[in-house]
């Protein structure tokens, strides 16, 4: 390296770095102006929710002017188009809790196990298999599932359940747990994949079985993980539309029985829509009734699967 | 390279290769683990110290795509034999870990577990065995007011003697520690040294450490690995005033590792 | 009238060569934008299929849009400040919505498009119930008739719960029933109501004790999978059919007429809206029979097309 | 002492915990299956209905009334200008969002407050989302049911998605990285659009093309917003009407009691779909595979 | 504490407090770093070596919650003076960290990242800088054939010269260097030493290091640092041969840390 270059660089390097710094106001301003953009572009999630709240509590504010509050949640008949029209929210109440309850019941077990055999009986190989293969079922759009509800899982629960109307509770319950299995499966897996391995091996080297390791140690050391991960799929199933429109009719029905038809709450805004709601008339404030106390479900239990969660990871 | 040994045997082994995938971690390894006796196992790291360790109860075979040719006799009986289930030996044999591992629960489900996995729910006799582990492991004192709250409140020194309470509370033949104390500060891993020296007549126990004033201080034998070959094993003090082999002396004297 | 081959040629042939040269015969061929319809779901297939039409032979850059929330919903929508061009209805327009469009300043012409019968169907292994009189079908619907069983009808049907069915309130099928057959009287608690014929039909093809009853259009395309009911009005059970729900056909009881209704404003101000109008009642009769509804009378449609005629 | 304890002696309740433990592994198995047999009969059912039905004029051709001549180009065209609204928008806002909360937000209360809101937002049903786009931007903003309602209505629905997927894969951006960057004066912009965005772009791509298949695939806020039964012409902008693939799937279902074979139609259609998203997720498997073998 | 310094300060810290929230981790520094020597920075895990390092060029305050009292200047400019911005500050002082960390950028793009954002974009100027920067870094002849190949390529060695050489190129007045090699190989190591003692010449040096052997070979002044108090500062033949401090002494012969 001649001297001559030293010199070169000693006065154009470190000069030019100064000049180019001295020339670079803009840039500043740019940098300083940098975060409060950002701040806009974060505070629009923020105004969504806003957004949401608003839209639906000022319609639902005018609802309640025309249908007083008591009669719309303790009502047990849902007649909007009637000539002497009731809105009472408790059928699509029961309808949406059946629907989801049924869908718990195929998700819960089937989810839960199958994260088990991911986490702690897999081996790599098959799992990086396998869980791919359930994640695909998480990415089948829900219209699908409707249609394979409507015209398959009804007529086959037929074969059994000769009774079963054509549009059932039941079926779609199902096919909504279908699709929450992978959900529950996937974050009931990460939960028990946070377990650290050494306590997997603390058990395991005291003579545990797989079972004894999943059951005793992984799985209480996962619980409010494995917790929030049900109440996220019940929270999934209450919103989920498609499905319950196409396979649980439209019947307003307040009733236990799940081979009957009945309305969810996301089935009878979808009803009333129809294409477009128009404005002015009850049924299109109950409309924004409907979606709040949706929302206001919904929301409940994502504050729950997050707090349950949260305290999940202060154990660690 | 064994020499007299007027105890018997527990574990034996002979002949022992382990690969992992394609590399060879154990290469034909013969040694014996005497009864009641603290068998020390040294070596620069990398050389197969916990894979040996590992091998002893099985547990190296939860690590994918490892191989295992050889011989290795629990009391006689052939731990590889396909007709005894793996959590068989395991329940006995325990293993202590580098790091403590309580699980999340109580001191006395800490130590009950092992006991309720093989089926004993006798409340008094469960008491009874919870409290004589922790005395044995030289913890009773300090956490018998307290045997209900959670593991985690422990001290990691304490955490450790939990641990090995817990092995202590299935009685098992053979107690395998893996570095116990390399996590530990110097009051707590004096504490479990003098555990180790209490329960040694008792159990069988066989350790691995880095650190040799440690082996030379709780081991009757010891046995020193390097690249995954066995060099030499000997009791401890011919091991660390009259070794045979050089590259032992080089090791112990620190001029590698 | 082309065939539908001759047509299908024309698609293929027109598509290679875009926009600029719209394929008709028609003197004011440069028509353009949108034509928006909703309301009935009966009336849907026989408007969509016009409409389809109309854009396939006549104007191409025309965009005829229908849509089906039915009746009610539809006149929800067409009732308001620039609402939707027509309005399909199974049934008449009420006075309140007449009233409310009168308030809107917005002139409705009412189009009547075909005589749709009303169907009652049963299922494919239902063995007994098919010849009625329309007093036990009524009986069936009716709140506080008694009638719960099959064999509250007739001792000799089985012993088994009927599960009546019909379209929601949204639809003017519904309130077409209510008014005219039940002449205003509830429908018995226990009656399912759907928003989609599809699920009507579904649900009685595969139960053995189901009835509904919707237009005849769509017995006709389930005919594979249902039964009509053959009302006995009094001179021997009837079959719907094209021919027996006509004017004076035998089923004429229970036929009513579909309609729809024009915002004459807009057509007045659209070209493309008062055109589809003319081609639209030009062409009913043409397409009626395909979608199940029996066509109306030439006078009828005459009197419509010179109305129209009339805006130019 | 305790000889009692010596396995041979519980060895019989040895063996029915291995046998437990066999059985259970295997009915943990049978479950892991369950799902993958259902996906299985769902997907050989929309196959042997719906392959015969696709064929090139059907890819091609216009919505018509008349099921030999139906054709999906429109549904493929509107799903595709719709795409072309939320992915720019979602990329904008949701990198733009992650940004600031991962690095310029201070952790703190205002932090807490808007992942909070996040994560509930992503727990919002989407027909909610559709209430908004419809009150919002259909008739408030009077856009009406074109392109840019529903693309701006299904942006904000997969919006919460994009942000967390974008915050975990900035967060992945060793630390390292950015400190060699601070140390050599770079200024935080500087920073961020030098090392950590780039090395955090697969991490992002991968999460915003999953969310995109979320959004193709959603129907729920597309009838709230009113897609026209019948639409013929193919939209050309995103200010046109529109129509997409699963709308097309719902109607075709209802029709499907009209004619039978529109359920054929149905399946056909649902196999381009299921195809658009098996694109699209292999895509974005295969980005998220070399980061992940890159690093 | 200081002694006779013939050479000229380049930093001068005065009564230097720094606290990690309520934790006090820096305590009254007083130390000089002197133009063209390499100043080496020892003491026991935690003192607060890396602290003060970081502290030299604010990277510090990246961390959140962090208070600092005192003042430290650079070449006589004070460098928390708030119409500084720090980015002026790290631009003139090269930092090397302990785990080497290439940008995922070709090798040439790293070495001339620093000159990129300074805003010079002159191809025929870039590569003359990223040659002799490659060059002074003794890196240039093992790279000079792959330079827009990826700096993952390189072995941990290598990545680590090109670290120094991504600093040399815009030219720097110090370079803070934290415990440059203790993820090296031993090779590895001495090649950066060899590169630190080629460069010294050209530009001021601050290494923190554990390893007593590498501060003594390559530094010319030792400042020793002890629970985030400077215990001396001094000629690092003085501070390893002839301690002031009986702390020191105890240090440097290994009776604590
Ligand atoms: N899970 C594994 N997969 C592949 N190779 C492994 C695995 N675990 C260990 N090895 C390799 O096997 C050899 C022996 O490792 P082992 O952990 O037994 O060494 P060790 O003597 O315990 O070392 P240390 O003192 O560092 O704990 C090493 O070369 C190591 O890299
Ligand atoms: N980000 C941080 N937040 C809080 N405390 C910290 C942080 N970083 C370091 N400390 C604390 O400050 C003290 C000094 O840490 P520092 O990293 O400077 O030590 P060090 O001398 O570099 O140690 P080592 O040799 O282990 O690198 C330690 O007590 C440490 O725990
Ligand atoms: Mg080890
Ligand atoms: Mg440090
Ligand atoms: O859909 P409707 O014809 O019954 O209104």
């Amino acid at each position: 390296m001649s001297i001559r270059s030293e010199l070169d660089r000693e006065i154009s390097v470190r000069n030019l770095i100064e000049q180019k710094r001295n020339s670079r106001s803009f840039n500043t301003l740019f940098e300083k102006a940098v975060p409060y953009f950002l701040f806009a572009i974060a505070a629009l999630s923020v105004l969504t929710t806003a957004g949401i709240i608003y839209t639906l509590l000022s319609e639902t504010i005018e609802f309640f002017k025309r249908v007083p509050l008591a009669d719309f949640l303790t009502g047990t008949v849902l007649k909007p188009l009637s000539q002497t029209p009731e809105f009472g929210i408790l059928p699509l109440v029961m309808g949406t809790i059946t629907s989801s309850l049924i869908a718990m019941v195929v998700a819960v077990p089937i989810g839960l196990m199958s994260a088990i055999y991911l986490s702690e009986y897999a081996s790599v190989k098959v799992r990086k298999t396998l869980k791919p293969l359930l994640e695909l079922l998480a990415g089948i759009p829900t219209i699908v599932y409707g249609f394979f509800a409507f015209t398959f899982v009804t007529p086959l629960l037929r074969e059994f359940i000769p009774q079963i109307q054509a549009t059932n509770i039941l079926s779609p319950g199902i096919v909504m747990g279908v699709m929450i299995i992978p959900m529950i499966a996937s974050l009931s897996e990460d939960a028990m994949s946070s377990v650290p391995n050494s306590m997997r091996e603390g058990s395991l080297a005291l003579g545990s079985t797989k079972l004894e390791v999943a059951v005793k140690v992984v799985i209480p050391a996962a619980l409010s993980g494995i917790i929030a991960s049900f109440i996220l799929g019940i929270s999934r199933a209450i919103g989920e539309t498609m499905i319950v429109t196409i396979a649980s009719g439209s019947t307003k029905n307040f009733t236990f029985d799940v081979t009957q038809s009945m309305q969810t709450m996301t089935a009878y805004i979808v009803e009333v829509t129809g294409g477009d709601a128009p404005a002015g008339s009850t049924i299109y404030y109950s409309l924004y009734a409907v979606a709040m106390t949706l929302f206001v479900f919904t929301l409940l239990m994502n504050l729950i699967a997050r707090t349950v969660s949260r305290k999940f990871r202060e154990e660690y | 390279m064994e020499n007299s040994n007027w105890k018997k045997p527990v574990y034996e082994t002979n002949g022992l290769n382990l690969w992992y995938g394609s590399s060879h971690a154990l290469k034909n390894i013969d040694l014996s683990i005497n009864e009641k006796e603290v068998t020390a196992i040294i070596g620069p790291s990398g050389c197969g110290k916990s894979t040996y360790l590992k091998t002893l109860n099985r547990m190296v075979e939860l690590i994918p795509d490892v191989n295992i040719s050889g011989s290795i006799t629990l009391k006689g009986e052939n731990i590889f034999d396909k007709s005894i289930p793996v959590e068989m030996i395991r329940s006995k044999v325990g293993m202590v870990f580098q790091k403590p591992n309580p699980f999340p629960k109580s001191i006395y489900e800490n130590v009950a577990f092992g006991l309720k996995i093989h089926g004993i729910r006798n409340k008094s006799l469960l008491d009874r065995i919870v409290e004589e582990s922790l005395q044995k492991a030289a913890l009773w004192d300090e956490v018998k007011d307290r045997l209900h709250k959670s593991a985690y409140g422990l001290s990691g020194g304490q955490q450790q003697r939990l641990c090995i309470a817990r092995c202590l509370a299935v009685d098992p033949e053979v107690i395998l520690m893996d570095e116990p104390t390399s996590a530990l500060d110097p009051v707590s891993t004096h504490k479990v040294e003098e555990l180790i020296n209490s329960i040694k007549n008792d159990v069988t126990i066989a350790i691995v450490t880095h650190n040799m004033q440690q082996a030379s201080r709780i081991s009757d034998r010891t046995a020193f690995f390097l690249n995954g070959e066995i060099i030499e094993c000997d009791q401890t003090t011919t091991i660390f005033n009259n070794p045979s082999d050089p590259l032992t002396n080089d090791y112990i004297n620190g001029r590698f590792g | 009238a082309c065939s539908t081959d001759t047509k299908g040629n024309e698609i293929e042939d027109e598509k290679p060569k875009g926009q600029e040269t719209p394929k008709t015969t028609n003197e004011d061929s440069t028509l353009e934008g949108s034509v928006v319809i909703d309301g009935s779901g009966t009336v849907y297939p026989l408007m969509a299929r016009v409409a389809e039409e109309y854009m396939l032979t006549e104007q191409e850059n025309v965009s005829v849009e229908v849509s089906r929330a039915g009746t009610s919903a539809g006149f929800k929508k067409f009732l308001i400040e620039n609402g939707t061009d027509f309005n399909d209805a199974s049934r008449n327009i009420k006075d309140e919505e007449t009233a409310e469009a009168d308030s809107l300043g917005i002139e409705v012409k009412e189009l009547k498009v075909a005589l749709d019968g009303l169907t009652f169907v049963i299922n494919k292994d239902n063995d007994w119930a098919n010849e009625m009189t329309p007093e036990q079908l009524i009986s069936i619907f009716k709140a506080d008739s008694g009638i719960e069983k099959w064999s509250d009808i007739n001792s000799e049907w089985p012993d088994e719960a009927i599960n009546p069915m019909g379209p929601n309130e949204n639809h003017g099928t519904y309130e077409f029933f209510y008014e005219n057959i039940l002449n205003k009287e509830d429908l018995v608690s226990s009656v399912s109501l759907q928003q989609d014929y599809s699920t009507l039909v579904s649900l009685v093809s595969e139960d053995k004790n189901g009835i509904a009853f919707f237009g005849f259009g769509y017995y006709v395309n389930n005919k594979d999978k249902l039964n009509a009911v053959h009302v006995d009005f009094g001179s021997g059970p009837v079959e719907p059919s094209l021919d027996t729900i006509s004017e004076d056909g035998d089923y004429a009881n229970f036929t009513r007429p579909v309609f729809t209704y024009l915002n004459v404003n807009f057509a007045k101000e659209k070209p493309q809206v008062l055109d589809y109008a003319i081609y639209a009642v030009e062409n009913f009769n043409k397409f009626s029979g395909e979608s199940g509804f029996a066509p109306i009378s030439d006078a009828e449609a005459k009197e419509n097309l010179d109305f129209l005629n009339n805006l130019k | 002492m305790m000889k009692e304890l010596r396995p041979h002696n519980f060895s019989r309740r040895t063996k029915l915990r291995l046998l437990l433990n066999h059985i259970a592994k295997t009915i943990f198995l049978l479950s892991t299956l369950f799902g993958i047999v259902v996906l299985s009969i769902l997907i050989y059912r929309v196959f042997s209905q719906g392959i015969g039905w696709i064929n090139l004029d059907f890819i091609t051709g216009k919505l018509s009334t008349r099921p030999e001549r139906a054709g999906i180009m429109g549904a493929i065209l509107g799903t595709f200008w719709l795409m072309l609204v939320v992915a720019p928008v979602t990329m904008f806002l949701g990198v733009g969002t992650a940004i600031y909360l991962e690095l310029y937000l201070k952790k703190g209360r205002l932090q807490g407050f808007i992942q909070t809101n996040i994560a509930n937002l992503a727990g919002v049903p989407s027909i909610v989302y559709g209430i908004l786009g419809l009150t919002v931007f259909s008739r408030v903003m009077n856009l009406g049911n074109v392109v840019l309602a529903g693309g701006l209505t299904m942006s904000l629905l997969i919006l919460p998605i994009v942000i967390v997927a974008s915050q975990e894969a900035i967060r992945a951006v060793p630390n390292p990285l950015s400190e060699a960057s601070f140390g050599m004066g770079a200024t935080k912009w500087q920073t961020i659009k030098h090392i950590v965005f780039p090395v955090a772009l697969p991490g992002i791509l991968t999460g915003a093309i999953l969310s995109l298949s979320r959004a193709i695939g959603e129907t729920a806020p597309l009838v709230v917003i009113g897609i026209p039964a019948l639409l013929m012409p193919f939209p050309g902008g995103i200010l046109d009407k529109f129509t997409v693939l699963p709308m097309q799937i719902y109607y075709w279902t209802l029709d499907s009691s009209l004619t039978a074979e529109y359920a054929n139609l149905a399946s056909a259609t649902i196999i381009v779909l299921l195809l658009v998203l098996l694109v699209l997720n292999t895509t974005a498997i295969i980005i998220r595979n070399k980061f992940q073998t890159s690093n």
